[in-house]
C-alpha cells in the first residue's frame, strides 16, 4: 500500500496540504493563531490589500441570511507596506504558504502593488479581479473578458511571483474568463469569490449593508461555487483552488471531485475557529479509508455520462 | 486565547416576557466586565453564525447572562435546559477597564443593564463601596435584586412603569453629574442612549466608557465587519477599529457617532 | 384614512392582489386547491409548458442544499394542447389570473406556444429564456443580448396576449437584459429564476442530480434576487414579479421595496401549502400598519444616498 | 385533503442504535398501510424541506412511525419528546391496495420493515388470518414483537445476526413463493432489495406491490421532483410518474429500475 502524501502542487505553488484559507476571512493569521497552528494549513490567503491604506466602508458591514451572510468590509487594509513591514515576518514564523490577496481600482494600481510584493517574501499572489475598474463605470474587472485580459496581462508582466487569479461568480460564462486568464499567464484559479446579494430592512427601508450591495458567502452558495468550479475544469488545464460555503470536510472533497487541486475555507472560520484543523483531518481520513495517495488523484473526479 | 468548546448549562430562568437568564458552568478564565462570548446557538449548523452576549455576572463556578430574545437564535438560546451543553467562544472583548478610577459610575439600558451587573460588581470587589448605579428602563425594571446585593446607590428610571424617575436614564445622568464629581462613567444600553450618554459626559467633562455593540461575525478580530469609528483626541482623522477586538468598550470621547 | 386596495396592475395584467406562485412550484394548481382557496391568489405561473408533451429528466430530480434546493424536473408537462383542454377549465373556476409559463428550445419552439396560447383563455404568457438553445451549444437564450433581443421580438410578434419576460440569474448584466427585454416589448419582467448549481455524492463519486446541474432555489438565494430585482428595477420602466426565496410575508415586502410590483411565491410552497394566504394577510397587515393604500406605493421604496 | 398541523407527540422511543418509534396523537383520518407522512423536522426554517416517512402501525389515537436516523432531519425528529409537537402533513400517497387479494404475502427489508406493520395489521384486519411475512435485516432485527402480535407466519433472515436465516430475505422469498400460491406479494425495503423481489414475482409470475422511496419537495404533487419510470403493460414506452401521488405503492411489473 503506498503511503498518503498530502502535498499539492499548484504549478509551481506547493502547499503542504490541500487545506487553504480564504481572504478576507482569515486577517493575516494572528487571530487564529491562538485557536489553531498555523503550521498545520497549507496555505493563508492574507486579508484583501491594497496600495495605500483603505479604511474600508462604514457599518453595517454583515448581516447574516440564509446560511450565508453579506459583507461589505471595503477592503480595509493597512497597505502592501505595513503588511511587508509587520505581517510577512509575522506569519514567516509558520511553516504555511503566504499568499497576497491584490486589489485594485485600476490596471496601474495592480501591478503597482504586485511589483512591489514581488520583492518581497511571498508564495504567491492572488489577484481578486472582482474589484470596481474606476476607468470603467466601476464595473467589476473580472466581469468583461476584456478588462480581464488586460489587467491579468499586465500583472502577469511585473509579477515574478507564482500567480493566481481569483475569479468572480457573478459572470454569464466563467469558463470563458477562465480561459482567458489562463492565456494570460495565471498560474492558477481561484473561486468562487462571493455571489452580489443585498438585503432590505423593511421597517427603516434601508439596505441592511451600508454600502447597499455586499458579497455573499457560506453554506448558501455551496451549490453555485461547486457548478463553477466543475465548469472551470473543463476550461482550463491549470491547477484551481475551490471555496464558496466549506463548513466540513466532505465539501472539501466535494470541491476537489468537481474538479479543485486545493480548497481554500472562508466563512466557516468565523462559526468554528478550529475547521481548518478539523477539515483537514476529515479530508485526510477521506484519502486514507478510499486508498488515495494523493489529493490530486480525485480532482475531477465526478463521474456522470455526457 | 479564549476558551472554545461546551459549556454546561445549569439554569435558565425566565426574567420576564422578553429577557431570560442563562446560567453556565463557568471554566477557567479572568473574565473582565464587558466583556463577550459569541454562542453557537443550536448544534446544527443554522443559525450559521454564532451570537455575542455579554457576561452580566461572574459568580463561583458560574458566568450568567441577561438575554433578550429578537430572533432565531436568542429564541433557541431561550429553550435550553439545565443539563443541556452549548459551545461558546470567551470571554472576548476588552473590557472595562477601571484602572485608576477613583469614583466610577455605573449606567445601563434596557438590556445592557445587563453587563453593567458584572461591572458594578467587580467595581465592589476592588474596594468601590456603594458604587452609583443608574438605570433605565422602557418598562417594568428587572434585575434590581441583583444590584441591590452590590450597593445601596441606585436610581432608576422607566419610560413607562410606575414608581420609579419618569423618562429616561439621562436625565438621572445629568443630575448625577451635577451634583458630584465622577472620573469616570461606564455605561451600556441601547444605541442612542449611548449616543446621549456621550454627549453629557464630554459637555460635563468626565470620561465615558461605552460598550458599544455592532452586529459581528467571527467575534475575534479577523474578518473587519464590526467596525466601530474612533477618533483619537488630536488625531485629524478616524479610524475603523473592531468593535469585537479593540472594543466592544470605546471611549465615549473618541466615538464618532454619525448616521 | 384611505382604504387599502391590494390590486396591482402589471401593465395591463391586473393581478387581485400582488402574490402570485412561481411557474414549476404549483402544478397546475390542482394540488394545492385542497391546501388553500385559489381564489385568494393574484396569479398563478403554471408549470412551464412546452409545445409537445415531454417525459422531463430521470431520477434523482432534486437534492435539498443549505437553505435551498437543487432541481432538475426537465419541463416534465403534458404539452400545450392537453393544458388547454383539461387545465384551463379547472383553473377558471377560480377568479385568479392564469400565467402560461412558456418554454422552448428553439424560437420557432417559443413562437408556436405562444401563437397556441393567444388563442386560448389565458391571461399572459411567461416567456421562461432560461431555456437551452438547442440551435447555438445548449446556452441559455436568457444569457446572451442578441439572442433575447431575438426570442423576446418574435414571440411579441405572434403573442396576442400580456407578455412577462423571465429572466435568467446567471447573467453578468442582468439590467441589461431587462432593457433589451423591455425594448422589444415585454409587458413586464420576472425574475429570478434559479441560479445553476451542482451538488457531489462523495461516496458514488456521481453527481447527486441525474441531469448533473439544476436550478438552486428557495432562502439561499433570497441576497441574490433582491439585488437582482433592484438592478432591474433601475434599468426598466415596466412592472416587475420578483421571486427567489420568499418564505415569510417580510420577504414579499423586501422585493417590493426592491422594486418589485407583485411577488411569486415557489419553493416555500412545498414546506407550507398554506404560505400564499399567510405572506398574503402579513403583507396585508403591514400595508395596513404603514398606512399604504396600493401595494405598488412601496415598489422601489428602499432608501440609501449614492 | 390532507391534514396539515401539529399533531402531539405520545412517545418516541429508542429501538436501537439508528432506528427509533415516534408515536404521534392520531387525528381524524383513514390512514391506507403505505401511506406516509411528511414532516416538518424543527419549528425553525432549517432543515428547509420536509420528510416524508411512512405510516408503521395505526392503533387506536395513536400512529407509530419508525424512523431510521440518517442526518439532520432524522436526528431532529429523534430528540422529540413527549408533549412536544411535530408538524406533518398527511396521509399522503396511495398506499397498498389489497382490495381482491386472497393469498397475502407481505415482505419487508431494513427500515422498510416498519410500514409492513401497518400492511400486515390491516390484512389481518379485513380478515387474512396468520398473514405470511417475510423479514430481512442487516444487524439484529427489530419489531417482531409487533409483527407477533399480528400474525403467527414470520420467517427473518439477517446478514449478520445469529439465529436466523443466514442472507437476504430474497432467498426466503424464493422459497415461499416455490412453496404455496400467492396473488400478491406486498414489499418495502431498499432499492436494491425491491428490485430483486420484482425481478423474482415476475419470473414467478406473482404481482408484486412496491413502496418506492424517491427524494421528495412537495409531498404532494405539485412539483414532480419524486419521479418513478413507471411503463404499463402493453405500453411502448414509460412514464414518470409521481412517487408521492401516483406513489409510492407501484406495480414491481411496470416499475423500470434502471441505474
Ligand atoms: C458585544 C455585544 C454584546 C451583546 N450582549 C448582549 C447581551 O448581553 N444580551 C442580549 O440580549 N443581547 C446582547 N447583544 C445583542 C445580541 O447579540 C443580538 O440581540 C443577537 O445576536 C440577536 O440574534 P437573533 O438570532 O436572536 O436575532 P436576529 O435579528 O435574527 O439576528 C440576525 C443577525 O443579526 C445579528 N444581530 C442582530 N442584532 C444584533 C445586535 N444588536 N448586535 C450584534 N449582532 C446582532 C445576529 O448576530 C445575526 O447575525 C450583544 C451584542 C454585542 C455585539
Ligand atoms: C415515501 C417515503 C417513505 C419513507 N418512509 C420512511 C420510514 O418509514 N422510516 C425512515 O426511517 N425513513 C423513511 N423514508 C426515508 C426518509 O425520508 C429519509 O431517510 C429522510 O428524509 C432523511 O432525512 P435526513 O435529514 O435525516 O437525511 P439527509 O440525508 O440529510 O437528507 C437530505 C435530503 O435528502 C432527502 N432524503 C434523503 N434520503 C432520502 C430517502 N431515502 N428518501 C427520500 N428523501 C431522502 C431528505 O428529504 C432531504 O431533502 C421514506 C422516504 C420516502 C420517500
Ligand atoms: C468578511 C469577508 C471578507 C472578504 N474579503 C475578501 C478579500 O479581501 N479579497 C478576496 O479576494 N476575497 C474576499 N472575500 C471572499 C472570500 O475569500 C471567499 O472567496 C468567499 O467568502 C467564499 O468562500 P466562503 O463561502 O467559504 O466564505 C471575503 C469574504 C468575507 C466573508
Ligand atoms: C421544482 C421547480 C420547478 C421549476 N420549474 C420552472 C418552470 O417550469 N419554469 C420556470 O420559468 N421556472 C421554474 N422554476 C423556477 C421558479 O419558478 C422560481 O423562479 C424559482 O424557484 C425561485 O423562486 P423560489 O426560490 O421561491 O422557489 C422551478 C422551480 C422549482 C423549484
Ligand atoms: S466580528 Fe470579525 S473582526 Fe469583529
Ligand atoms: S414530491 Fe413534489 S410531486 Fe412528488
Amino acid at each position: 500500500m503506498n503511503k498518503l502524501d498530502l502535498s499539492v502542487d499548484l504549478n509551481g505553488l506547493l502547499l503542504k496540504n490541500p487545506i487553504t484559507v480564504a481572504s478576507g476571512t482569515f486577517g493575516f493569521g494572528r487571530e487564529y493563531a491562538d485557536y489553531i497552528d498555523l503550521n498545520n494549513i497549507g496555505g493563508i490567503s492574507v486579508k484583501g490589500l491594497t496600495l495605500l491604506p483603505r479604511k474600508g466602508n462604514p457599518a453595517p458591514r454583515v448581516i447574516e441570511t440564509p446560511m450565508g451572510m453579506i459583507n461589505s468590509v471595503g477592503l480595509q487594509n493597512p497597505g502592501v507596506d505595513v503588511f511587508v513591514e509587520e505581517e510577512i515576518p509575522f506569519l514567516r514564523q509558520f511553516d504555511t504558504k503566504i499568499i497576497a490577496n491584490i486589489n485594485g481600482n485600476t490596471v496601474e494600481d495592480y501591478c503597482g502593488i504586485a511589483e512591489r510584493l514581488s520583492a518581497a517574501d511571498v508564495d504567491s499572489l492572488e489577484l481578486n479581479i472582482s474589484c470596481p475598474n474606476v476607468k470603467n463605470g466601476g464595473m467589476a474587472f473580472g466581469t468583461d473578458p476584456k478588462m480581464v485580459a488586460h489587467v491579468v496581462s499586465e500583472v502577469r508582466r511585473v509579477a515574478k511571483k507564482h500567480l493566481i487569479v481569483k475569479l468572480s461568480p457573478n459572470v454569464t460564462n466563467i469558463g470563458e474568463i477562465a480561459k482567458i486568464a489562463e492565456a494570460n499567464g495565471a498560474d492558477a484559479l481561484s473561486l468562487i469569490n462571493t455571489l452580489t446579494g443585498m438585503a432590505i430592512d423593511i421597517n427603516t427601508r434601508k439596505p441592511l449593508i451600508a454600502n447597499v450591495i455586499g458579497g455573499l458567502s457560506g453554506p448558501a452558495v455551496k451549490p453555485v461555487a461547486i457548478k463553477l468550479v466543475h465548469d472551470v475544469y473543463k476550461a482550463v488545464q491549470i491547477p484551481i483552488i475551490g471555496m464558496g460555503g466549506i463548513m466540513k470536510w466532505e465539501d472539501g472533497i466535494e470541491f476537489m471531485l468537481a474538479g479543485a487541486d486545493a480548497i481554500s475555507i472562508g466563512t466557516a472560520n468565523f462559526v468554528n475557529p478550529k475547521v481548518t484543523e478539523e477539515v483537514l483531518e476529515g479530508m485526510t481520513g477521506y484519502f486514507n479509508k478510499n486508498g488515495i495517495c494523493s489529493p490530486q488523484e480525485i480532482k475531477g473526479g465526478v463521474t456522470y455520462q455526457k | 486565547m479564549s476558551f472554545v468548546g461546551n459549556l454546561e448549562v445549569l439554569k435558565n430562568e425566565v426574567i420576564n416576557e422578553e429577557v431570560f437568564a442563562l446560567t453556565l458552568e463557568a471554566h477557567e478564565a479572568d473574565i473582565k466586565a464587558g466583556q463577550f462570548y459569541n454562542f453557537k446557538t443550536s448544534d446544527i449548523v443554522y443559525p450559521l453564525l454564532r451570537r455575542p452576549i455579554s457576561v452580566a455576572l461572574v459568580e463561583d463556578g458560574k458566568i450568567i447572562f441577561y438575554i433578550q430574545k429578537k430572533g432565531t437564535g436568542t429564541q433557541l438560546l431561550s429553550n435550553l435546559k439545565a443539563g443541556d451543553e452549548v459551545n461558546v467562544i470567551g470571554p472576548l472583548g476588552n473590557g472595562f477597564d477601571f484602572t485608576g478610577i477613583k469614583k466610577p459610575l455605573v449606567v445601563g439600558g434596557g438590556i445592557g443593564v445587563a453587563p453593567m451587573m458584572e461591572a458594578a460588581r467587580q467595581l465592589k470587589e476592588s474596594g468601590h463601596e456603594a458604587v452609583k448605579v443608574l438605570l433605565g428602563y422602557r418598562e417594568e425594571p428587572y434585575g434590581i435584586d441583583v444590584f441591590e446585593k452590590i450597593t445601596s446607590d441606585i436610581a432608576i428610571a422607566s419610560e413607562r412603569a410606575e414608581g420609579y424617575h419618569k423618562g429616561y436614564v439621562t436625565a438621572l445622568l445629568e443630575e448625577v453629574l451635577d451634583a458630584a464629581v465622577y472620573d469616570g462613567v461606564f455605561v451600556c444600553g441601547p444605541h442612542v442612549m449611548l449616543k446621549a450618554v456621550a454627549a453629557i459626559c464630554k459637555a460635563k467633562g468626565v470620561k465615558s466608557h461605552l460598550l458599544m455593540e455592532e452586529k459581528m461575525a467571527c467575534g475575534i478580530g479577523a474578518c473587519l465587519v464590526c467596525t466601530c469609528k474612533i477618533q483619537k483626541e488630536g488625531e485629524s482623522d478616524f479610524k475603523n477599529l473592531r468593535t469585537c477586538k479593540e472594543g466592544p468598550v470605546f471611549p465615549g470621547e473618541e466615538v464618532l457617532f454619525d448616521e
